[in-house]
């Protein structure tokens, strides 16, 4: 049976290439960099390389990356150290609604602390207006944190200008760059962004690698205290065959990002004609500025999990918003407040393309898709449209 | 996550279909916050001769409602009402403990379906 | 050139069988735990296997491990995440003087948020008199960190004694086990500790993953905020095969234990004929209890990271607590509060045998280290004696 | 870590040694917080004529050590309270800059010792 692996916002394949710059530190080069001798050094320098390398795919300096283990930590460590290291000058931070759990939870924890939250809103697209964060600065405001792209609709947010918008009033701006770095352009001094969190798992580096970009001259309260590694901000014996991978992985991204983007946008475009084939499919998120390789839909009467394991018996393999989908088991806060009704967002649908589908994949899913939704709109009592027949319940969807 | 079972009812579901000459119909849950089921019974000398279903949701309640259209056939009325969550989720050999409430609505969509067959027929 | 790598407290080399264990979640089985479909649900059970294994090799339920990213982040996780949830109760903490750099930078951290540190005296060998642990204790007292073994000078405290005034008091004690774990029996049950952290790279597993044993039914407040891995306590997409390599290495530290103390016990001892080479050489730490592998010294009149780079020339690999070797340029706050004067502190060498060092290995040691001694002497203007000749000064030993 | 001319200086010191008959002596640093240097100082016509070190400290208070003795060696004792701590780090080819300051006592030192041979020929 074909497998067909569609969910590259959950984590990518690790390149065989970066597996191979990882391997020698697994094997002889097992040194501490904290260590004096030459094993220690050659790891310092192993994990100097990779800063280089995360930097200049991301155009900031190397002093100005701090590795960590995942994307949440760089999240939270942005959110609370900042908020923490500037609390004497306010307890106001804005984050928006488009926001991943490890930011929305640390602000969460913010809130316990004593801090203030905004949630900004969205509109149906999922874009935050520049507009709206102006208005939700306070003089107590200290940081404004928003994603750079939703991993569940693909949405690109208007950074820049957000950015524009906080240098303006001195205040700090973090991106979560997690979906995007690697998968397209990111050029720190032009996003104008003072901090930016990205994962390496996202783009073909291996779990356990993350980074955290902080603006020169900033100052941070750690979120892991003890020794000096990461000069001081980030304690714990480095993951050095993870950060090595996550360089590696940064360099081809980089060398690659162009074809790499031709090619998920192109087989994109192509799964979006899912939307002839089955009918009341929506697709959700920005129609135009969105990640390449993001196809994101919600099917009217039919639920996500169950969509979820009948294309994983078929080797296809996706991902949902859907409240069954989620271990949590509520619907997704981001398709929420785009405001989908929360019927139509249980038919959350999302395929993440990778560099390494082919047209083949894309056909198999085009054939395979629409007899899966068949089925299950058999089975549905809103197979026909959003009303119980028999009963004439009308089913409570705001459209 | 799932157990072959509750997998094999859901690739597989029994008794799925309307009925539009049901003596009784039940429905239980929400399309907002999860899933949905609909139970259609057709009653004769006081036993389920036949049972059909409908279910918007996940595998698991796909998999509950089949599990308990077979369950509840041939039953009479009073030994179909002793069916109960607990029982559908054993003979399913288990259901993921978060699971066990919000999708597994069956035994209560049965018994609105019986409920609604005795206020008719009362 | 022989090579002598005795400095397992920076980190171990990788067991070649926990690589091999490691290696399929870096290629074919590279799913998202908390997907749906196959790939993700083995790599779950590949998670959940590796929790049981953990909690085998410490007598502990798999439902209490907590996997993290390092010893640091358990160590931080567990100080502060116990502190904040039970400030309501109390806000006392009591660390001993010979924690590692994530237990007293996490303690002060917590000083910063209004909450009162006392840090416990040791005596001359780096012993925590229970006691004195007894006195410390006020009504605000809530936690207590007592590190299982110092890494620096090898000396094991004792915890059951502390657990059991801890438990008496109502009072949350935690141990830190990153240097014993897996490196000498560690029955959590018999210990009677609350919270207890380990670090794999400590144990010939891999670096990039640590624990936190958290006793059933404790809340603790999380670090790193996000989605639900970890059962909520502990976010961020999982290092699958840095989990799976912890959970195969704790396998073999379990079922090779008495070997490998046995092993490195008798190379230690022989290694301990240092002393009779070279003159005033002490031995730091207790003379006893103490980690098997581990042999920690002062050398006079000489400084630490000078035998370090001569070690190092001949292929000796090993560790120093002096100022000029830590890249703080701090004297080991460990080495002073056993009472050992600045000066000779600055003579620290620590050598830490593993379960691959031969008897060849302490041979060649013993062999060349009075040569670097003798080198070092000659160059030092202590050379005979702590007083500077020519000069009369005395040099500023109290002793 | 260290240059290749720190390494060198330090694994194969020049001038080490007592200097029973040293005409100054200047001792800098002290062994509780990091380095002592101990510079010996023959001077003959206004110019160091011999000159030893004894040190106790890391690589690089060994190798500033050597390296300063060969600077000031053959100078005027003009000439040679010119030698800075930035010339010496520069004629080592560069030292870690948290090394900079801490071990590299070598130019106090010297001073010291001409300070010493100056009061005792004044
Ligand atoms: C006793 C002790 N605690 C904590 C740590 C920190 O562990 P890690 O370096 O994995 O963060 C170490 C490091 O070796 C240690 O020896
Ligand atoms: C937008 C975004 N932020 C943060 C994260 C968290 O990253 P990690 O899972 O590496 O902790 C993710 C995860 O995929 C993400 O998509």
């Amino acid at each position: 049976m074909r497998r067909c692996y569609f969910d590259h916002v959950a984590t990518n394949p690790l390149d065989a290439r970066v597996f191979d710059a990882m391997l020698p530190y697994f094997k002889e080069e097992f040194g501490n960099p904290l260590s004096m001798y030459e094993l220690g050094s050659k790891a310092k320098e192993a994990i100097e390389n990779a800063r280089g390398q995360v930097a200049s795919l991301t155009n900031s300096k190397a002093s100005e990356i701090i590795f960590t283990a995942s994307g949440a930590e760089s999240n939270n460590f942005a959110l609370r150290g900042i908020a923490l290291a500037r609390q004497n000058e306010g307890k106001h931070v804005i984050v928006s609604r488009m926001e991943h759990h490890s930011i929305l939870n640390s602000a969460r924890f913010l809130e316990k602390m004593g801090f203030v939250v905004t949630y900004l809103p969205v509109d149906k697209h999922g874009v935050v207006d520049p507009d709206t964060v102006k208005k939700a600065i306070t003089k107590e405001t200290t940081l404004i944190s928003v994603t750079h792209a939703s991993s569940e609709v693909g949405t690109i947010e208007p950074i820049k200008e957000i950015a524009d918008i906080a240098r303006e009033k001195k205040i700090i701006f973090h991106t979560d760059a997690v979906a995007t770095t690697g998968n397209i352009p990111i050029n720190i001094k032009e996003l104008g962004v003072d901090l930016l969190s990205m994962a390496a798992h996202q783009f073909y580096g291996p779990k356990g690698a993350g980074a955290l970009y902080v603006r020169e001259g900033l100052r941070i309260v750690p979120l892991i205290y003890g020794g000096i590694q990461e000069n001081g901000r980030r304690a714990g014996t480095e993951n050095v065959p993870a950060i090595v991978g996550m360089g590696r992985a940064a360099e081809l991204a980089g060398s690659e990002m162009n074809s790499r983007m031709e090619h998920v946008g192109r087989l994109r475009d192509k799964l979006l004609n899912i939307k002839a084939s089955v009918e009341n499919v929506h697709l959700t998120g920005h129609p135009d500025n969105r990640l390449p390789g993001h196809a994101s839909f919600c099917v009217e009467f039919i639920e996500g999990e169950a969509m979820l394991l009948l294309l994983a018996a078929k080797g296809v393999y996706a991902a949902s918003g859907s409240a069954c989908s989620s271990k949590a088991l509520k619907a997704s806060p981001v398709l929420l407040s785009m405001g989908l009704p929360s019927s139509l967002a249980q038919g959350s649908i999302v395929f993440t393309l990778g560099k390494d589908n082919s047209d083949e994949d894309i056909e198999y899913l085009l054939a395979e898709f629409p007899q899966v939704i068949k089925r299950l709109r058999e089975i549905s009592p809103y197979g026909k449209g959003w009303g119980i027949e028999g009963e004439g319940g009308q089913c409570i969807v705001q459209k | 996550m799932y157990s072959a079972k509750v997998m094999d009812h859901f690739s597989n579901p029994r008794n799925v279909g309307d009925m539009p000459d049901a003596d009784g119909v039940g429905t239980e849950g929400n399309p907002t916050c999860g899933d949905v089921m609909q139970i259609f019974i057709k009653v004769k000398d006081g036993r389920i001769v036949d049972i059909k279903f409908k279910t918007f949701g996940c595998g698991a309640a796909i998999a509950v409602s089949s599990m308990i259209t077979e369950m509840a056939k041939g039953k009479t009325l009073d030994e179909a009402l002793t069916i109960s969550k607990e029982s559908v989720a054993n003979e399913l050999e288990g259901l993921p403990p978060q699971k066990m409430h919000c999708s597994n609505l069956g035994a209560d969509a049965l018994k609105k379906a019986i409920e609604d067959y005795k206020s008719k027929n009362k």
